[in-house]
């Protein structure tokens, strides 16, 4: 609707005349510039609800780079897990007046009153993975988790041959674990012949704790073929668990694991890694597309309530057996990864080159 | 008090006890030290369970299991320890009401005004000027006594146990406190004293229980018995036995102390020892002994002075610069300082010795064991195995343990710290007798003690301390107890 | 005694510490110093506070509490269940938590006080057992309205609006939590200063064998202590799932080091070096401000932990050096 | 006294209920018993078994050290950063760390011997400064082998073979870290069971005062005895980055609970009621085969701790319940 045009009012005046509607070929190039001098120089809030691990440090690389691109600064406001800490930083951001405030990892509940507020004060906001569909003016970029899990979940039917003894790393308690268990639970029920074995996940000690445990179930199912494979839920999981098998050399059984940062990547390449494949949504895209969505929200346009980011499945088989490659070249191997061109525009580019030109 | 009986880890403190107090008297509590005085009235006011026996007031027989079930009954203790019935970083005011903030009668809300009000009116009944808001951990311990003593004016009670109230008291505040004691007893209070200070009991009280290792001995009104008669039915024998004292060859001075300053307690202090010498230096409690024994061990820092030990100057930072300069300290305080209750003996023993039983930092069992056995056997220590915690242990064998890890350290220089305090009768000559012992041996031998009998008794030379100074010295002989009264209370008092 | 000075600065250094701190941000960043920043800040710290009032009844007693955060976790979804998965009314959804929290503290009490365990040994076992409870009652899910259950359907109940409103409404322009933390703030403080309950807690851990023998029960004001300490951390728990409007696993974790740290900053203020309600409400300030004012100047947040702790030594330095000097000198 | 077995029951239950949780997950299990599990289980406790010997010293100086979990993470990812961004030699790789958790311990030596800030203040400080140092240091990425570095490169060197082979290799049959934890235990033992120092240390524990007193320079004992806690602490974080292969971020965070639980079950053992390292090394047993055996029959995850607390609390209660009445008896 009309009301997505509620935009950064005060940085940009422009916007508020018909002659800035984003889809029009500027007019002249004075108006132009203007309007891309006004998208520079935006003061940027990343509030976070989780913040350690590869991925995340991926992600907060992707966002800080894209900004940096459009002659922006970006403050990251890390919350340890903690939704009350997060629901206060979101506060702190909108009582700094930031241009504009990111959301990674929220939860509707907790920042309701925060996003309120930065409404009223008319500071843009996206979302990633938040569940704030059901609020107006926002844009949320969703890695569809549920579509994760079931590229994972399906490959290991098929390479099991749809029957087997499988072991689960997973936890409750994270919104994102909670989705991939809806598919999991679809995926018992399709695969009666696949049985889960042994289940558990720690999510304050995940490595190495997966590691003493698939230690223990290795143990408690010693012959060759009695175990097919582990469907871990967090790379950091299939980390812990693909240790423990290679350590045992129990090569026979073969790990699929959830959200792909180089470090998996790296692991899934080793041929003698149990870890075989991943599925994912490249982290430093997510963080950049996040970044164009909220520019576009700057320029004024209507932007989607909601923009899928489609999951990429990566396979050791896609993968050169050469030589060793980070997620930054894994676009050249794996179809639809980090190349994703999403919520770009031409004045993007434009303002990109302005900027890189300095 | 009927048939009392109570034992500590099967080592039994009173045996049927009768002890008989009536409202209206104040009746003196005698006994040497661990007679079981302080187990006897803290069965009394509720702080121990007796195993055995009655308490009766009136016609009524109670069983105290809770000190609020005595104070009930309108008994009410000062005990001995002080530190164990305040709480330090209340106020005075606080710590004067504590039985009234600690039940229910008062109510819920607390009247700050009203309290320090009230505390004002106590405090000045016992004529002490102090501030009911200071904080009662920068107090003096005769202050913290005399708190204690304020505690039981402001409750109502029926009967009172003063247990050694004067020690840490100077003879002024004593005079004071007995003016208040005796306000009790007209006011038809029973006041129970206890006391080691004989001529004060015989003014001021009217009948006198001794009791001896536990046992009632005898209860007579005052005008029946004199000190001697006490002394006899405390000891069970005559009073100059108490101290054998072996004959020393005195040597060359071993222990010299030059102009020793720290703090407000060791002013300026004097001293030398010869080897074979046992000088003993007396003082009221408060005088300073504790402190100056402290800084010679350098377990507390001096301002000013030197000290050498066999001619050499010495630089005490630490109690190891002390232990390796060849000085020996047997401390006040021997449940905290002097020995680790959870170790076991064999522990406690060898502990300054260390270095001397181990090699390449490895410890020989053999020779720690061998040392160990060495000390148990030449210092009578009566314990059931050496590795016993000596928390197990009767007082008087953990201030023999105490004394005997010193023994193998070679020192020079023996300071001991009322080495005699919460002794029974036996271990106490025993003491003497090591110390005697550790004279002949050629050690130099420093006795502080505030019960001027021993230190007569003992003594080559008697240095009377007062206020953090050396003020008078005597030789053996030339002095009595009212010499030395006189001077430790820095000659103003006239004794009694 | 020489220099009239540091008494003073030792009193006040803590308090003049926090002072420069708020100064210094103020002056780094024009958005600090308002009113609306003012009062997040009070808000953010509004949990912590509470459970850090209940450490320090715990510590003043001379007990050390290793259970409140996972009571704080107990506590929060035990709140989200009894509106999501039992839909029951307001005052349910509030004293059952509180009792809650009351029975864990009455098992503390039972091992430390009754069985004699010490009090970290203890504590660090009930806290296992906790976390296993909560996580157990749960099985591992977070609580939020309408989440889907395990045999299909979806729960009945959501988050009521009233109860939403305790942790986020405002009243008179002041967030509502800040308005309970000020009033527990001063509720405990009088509670220490002018009842004889309070009192005789302080007695008991100042002394514990001089309170006994005037007649205080101690058993009673340890166990009341730990009970006190259990209801304060399901306050928290209640505040937090009212806060961000859901019930989450682990959500008081990180409770129990944030709350200690604000009661030992505490032990600075005034001096005191011991437990005190307004040296925990001042360090838990110190904290927010910190974590507030540090995101503000944009420093690394990986930088943070850094400066808290370099912050938290300065702030006892100051008080332990003076004290040590007083006691020895 | 009566019964002549409560003594017995009373010295050995502890091992005695280690026992039982062994032979009860061997009938359930035929695989639980067998020389692979075992060594696995005694391989999945060697990290913590380390951690846990390094806060059994400082407990026995009576010092709580709060900052081991901490001086792990940092550690774990200064070794991996010594290969991947480094390329050093196995010699620095491993002594770098070392020194690095000695001087961690010397800072807490510092706070609290010399500035005599108390225990748990201090080691809470440093471990929010060490934990901020370890993300610091890392800017919150995880090392590994070949890494991207933020300048678009990447990182030279990997996790070395004979470095992986600490954690991951065998000896003669046995998993080289068991061997190493196994030396250790022994050796944490006989030091303080039959050396001068070892000894030096429990004095100093058992009552500094009267330590101090007989002449032993406490300080030096009491700043050894946190040296000796970071060092082991560090020593924890090779193996882990030696393990698992990786320098992982915050890796050290549930050590500290898991070791002062091990340790404080190692109090029952032999009914010490203090800290002893035999104890700990079982305290650290006993918790890796509830682990390993509840993962084997398959218990839900979430309810591990509150067997992992009940556990516990038996444990301490066998130990405390008889410890006091023999006191008061
Ligand atoms: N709590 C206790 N545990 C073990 N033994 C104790 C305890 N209290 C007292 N005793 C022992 O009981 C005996 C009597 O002690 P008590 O304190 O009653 O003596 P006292 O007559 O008051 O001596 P003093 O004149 O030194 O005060 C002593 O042998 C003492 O060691
Ligand atoms: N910890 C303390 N706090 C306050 N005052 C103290 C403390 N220790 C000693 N004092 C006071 O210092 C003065 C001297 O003490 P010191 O212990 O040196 O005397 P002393 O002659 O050894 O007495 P005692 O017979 O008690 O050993 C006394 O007035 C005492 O009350
Ligand atoms: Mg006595
Ligand atoms: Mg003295």
């Amino acid at each position: 609707g009309k009301k997505e045009n509620n935009n950064a009012g005060s940085s940009s005046p422009a916007a508020e005349s018909p002659s800035a509607s984003a889809s029009a070929p500027a007019s002249n190039d004075s108006e132009q510039n203007a309007e891309l001098d006004a998208l520079k120089g935006k003061r940027i809030a990343l509030v976070m609800r989780f913040n350690t691990g590869t991925f995340s440090a991926q992600y907060v690389d992707g966002v800080k780079k894209q900004v940096a691109k459009f002659g922006g600064e970006v403050t990251v406001l890390a919350s340890e897990n903690d939704l009350a800490k997060m629901a206060a930083n979101l506060d702190s951001a909108v009582n700094q007046k930031f241009d504009g405030i990111l959301i990674d990892h929220g939860d509707a509940a907790a920042l309701t009153n925060g996003l309120n507020k930065a409404k009223e004060a008319g500071i843009p906001i996206v979302a990633f993975d938040s569940g704030l569909q059901s609020f107006e003016g926002i844009t949320n970029l969703a890695q569809n988790d549920q579509q994760l899990a079931e590229f994972t979940l399906e490959k290991l039917a098929e390479e099991a041959g749809g029957k087997g003894n499988i072991v689960k790393v997973w936890v409750a308690g994270f919104p994102p674990m909670e989705s991939r268990q809806i598919s999991y639970k679809a995926f018992t029920e399709k695969y009666t012949d696949i049985k889960e074995i042994a289940s558990f996940g720690d999510a304050s000690n995940p490595q190495l704790d997966t590691q003493n445990k698939m230690e223990a179930v290795l143990k408690q199912y010693p012959k060759k073929g009695d175990i097919t494979a582990v469907w871990a839920a967090w790379d950091e999981f299939a980390k812990g668990a693909a240790n423990a098998i290679k350590q045992a050399g129990r090569d026979e059984i073969k790990v699929y694991g959830i959200d792909l940062s180089d470090e998996d990547l790296k692991m899934i390449q080793d041929p003698t890694s149990p870890w075989v494949a991943s599925a994912a949504v490249d982290p430093t895209s997510i963080g950049t597309v996040q970044v164009r969505f909220l520019y576009q929200k700057f320029h004024g346009d209507t932007t989607d309530p909601v923009v899928q980011l489609e999951p990429v499945f990566v396979h050791r088989d896609a993968l050169p057996k050469d030589k060793i490659i980070t997620t930054a070249e894994l676009s050249q191997y794996v179809e639809g990864w980090g190349s994703s061109d999403l919520g770009n525009t031409d004045y993007l580019k434009e303002l990109e080159a302005a900027v890189g030109a300095k | 008090m009927r048939n009392i009986s109570k034992s500590f880890a099967g080592v039994s403190a009173l045996k049927n006890v009768d002890f008989s107090v009536r409202g209206g008297e104040i009746h003196a509590l005698l006994g040497a030290n661990g007679a079981g005085k302080s187990t006897l009235m803290k069965i009394l006011s509720g702080a121990y369970e007796s195993d055995e026996g009655s308490i009766e007031i009136g016609d009524a027989s109670f069983k105290f299991v809770s000190p609020a079930d005595s104070k009930r009954a309108g008994i009410h203790c000062v005990y001995q320890e002080v530190d164990t019935s305040l709480v330090p970083h209340l106020t005075v005011s606080e710590n004067i009401f504590l039985d009234r903030l600690a039940t229910s009668k008062a109510g819920a809300w607390l009247r700050w005004g009203g309290l320090h009000e009230e505390a004002q009116a106590v405090l000045k009944r016992i004529g002490l000027t102090l501030s009911p808001r200071e904080l009662v951990r920068d107090l003096t311990l005769s202050e913290k006594q005399l708190v204690l003593v304020a505690r039981l004016l402001a409750e109502n009670a029926k009967f009172v146990i003063l247990d050694e109230p004067t020690a840490p008291l100077s003879l002024e505040e004593a005079d004071k406190l007995f003016g208040i004691m005796t306000g009790l007893k007209d006011a038809g209070i029973g006041v129970i004293f206890i006391s080691h200070r004989l001529p004060e009991v015989f003014r001021i009280c009217d009948r006198i229980t001794v009791m001896r290792d536990g046992e009632h001995v005898l209860t007579e009104d005052k005008s029946k018995i004199d000190a001697s008669g006490v002394v006899r039915a405390m000891l069970g024998r005559s009073f100059e036995e108490e101290f054998p004292k072996l004959d020393a060859k005195i040597g060359e001075p071993v222990l010299k102390v030059e102009g020793l300053e720290a703090g407000r307690r060791v002013r300026g202090v004097n001293l030398e020892v010869k080897r074979g010498e046992i000088v003993a230096i007396v003082g009221l409690v408060g005088a300073g002994k504790t402190e100056l024994s402290r800084v010679l061990f350098g377990a507390d820092s001096s301002e000013r002075g030197t000290v050498s030990v066999g001619g050499k100057p010495v630089n005490l930072r630490t109690p190891s610069d002390a232990v390796q300069a060849g000085i020996a300290l047997v401390p006040e305080e021997r449940r905290k300082e002097g020995i680790l209750v959870r170790e076991s003996v064999l522990h406690n023993l060898s502990l300054p010795l260390l270095k001397t039983i181990s090699k390449l930092g490895f410890l020989s069992g053999r020779s720690e064991r061998a040392y160990a056995a060495e000390q148990i056997e030449g210092l009578g220590i009566k314990t059931s195995s050496v590795s016993l915690q000596t928390a197990f242990l009767s007082g008087g064998n953990q201030q023999k343990v105490a004394i005997g890890k010193w023994m193998g350290t070679e020192a020079d220089v023996y300071l001991f710290d009322e080495p005699t305090k919460g002794v029974d009768v036996g271990a106490k000559s025993d003491i003497f007798r090591i110390i005697g012992k550790l004279a002949q041996q050629g050690k130099g031998i420093v006795y502080l003690t505030c019960e001027f009998a021993e230190a007569l008794g003992l003594a080559d030379r008697i240095l009377v301390m007062c206020d953090g100074a050396i003020v008078k010295t005597f030789n053996r002989g030339e002095a009595t107890q009212e010499d030395l009264l006189y001077y430790a209370s820095a000659g103003r008092e006239e004794l009694a | 005694m020489k220099n009239r000075l540091l008494p003073f600065t030792f009193k006040y250094g803590a308090l003049i510490f926090i002072g420069f701190v708020i100064l210094f941000f103020s002056l780094r960043n024009e958005y600090f110093f308002t009113y609306n920043n003012i009062t997040d800040i009070l808000r953010s710290i509004s949990i912590v506070t509470f459970v850090a009032i209940g450490v320090t009844i715990s510590l003043t007693v001379d007990g050390f509490d290793l259970s409140v955060g996972s009571t704080v976790s107990l506590s929060t979804v035990i709140t989200a269940t009894m509106m999501v998965w039992y839909e029951m009314p307001l005052v349910v959804v509030l004293v059952v938590p509180l009792a809650v929290g009351a029975i864990v503290g009455l098992l503390n009490a039972l091992l430390i006080v009754k069985i004699r365990i010490p009090d970290l040994l203890a504590t660090l076992a009930v806290m296992y057992i906790v976390n296993g409870i909560h996580k157990t009652y749960t099985k591992g899910y977070s609580i939020y309205s309408n989440m889907p259950l395990s045999d299909g359907t979806t729960a009945p109940g959501v988050m009521s609006k009233e109860f939403l409103w305790i942790g986020q409404g405002k009243l008179f322009g002041v967030p509502f939590p800040v308005i309970l933390m000020l009033l527990a703030v001063i509720a405990a403080h009088i509670f220490f200063k002018y009842t004889r309950w309070g009192r005789q807690m302080i007695m008991t851990g100042g002394n514990e064998e001089a309170a006994r023998l005037s007649g205080l029960k101690v058993k009673r004001v340890r166990t009341l202590a730990y009970v006190a300490s259990g209801v304060f951390a399901a306050i928290g728990g209640i505040l937090f799932a009212s806060r961000i409007g859901s019930g989450q696993i682990d959500a008081g974790a990180p409770m129990l080091m944030e709350s200690v740290a604000a009661v030992f900053v505490g032990y600075s203020v005034f001096a005191a070096g011991r437990p005190n309600i307004i040296g925990t409400f001042f360090g838990a300030v110190l904290m927010g401000v910190l974590v507030n004012g540090l995101t503000m100047m944009n420093v690394q947040y990986y930088t943070n932990d850094i400066i808290k702790g370099a912050v938290l030594v300065l702030a006892l330095a100051v008080t332990f050096i003076h004290l040590n000097r007083r006691k020895s000198g």
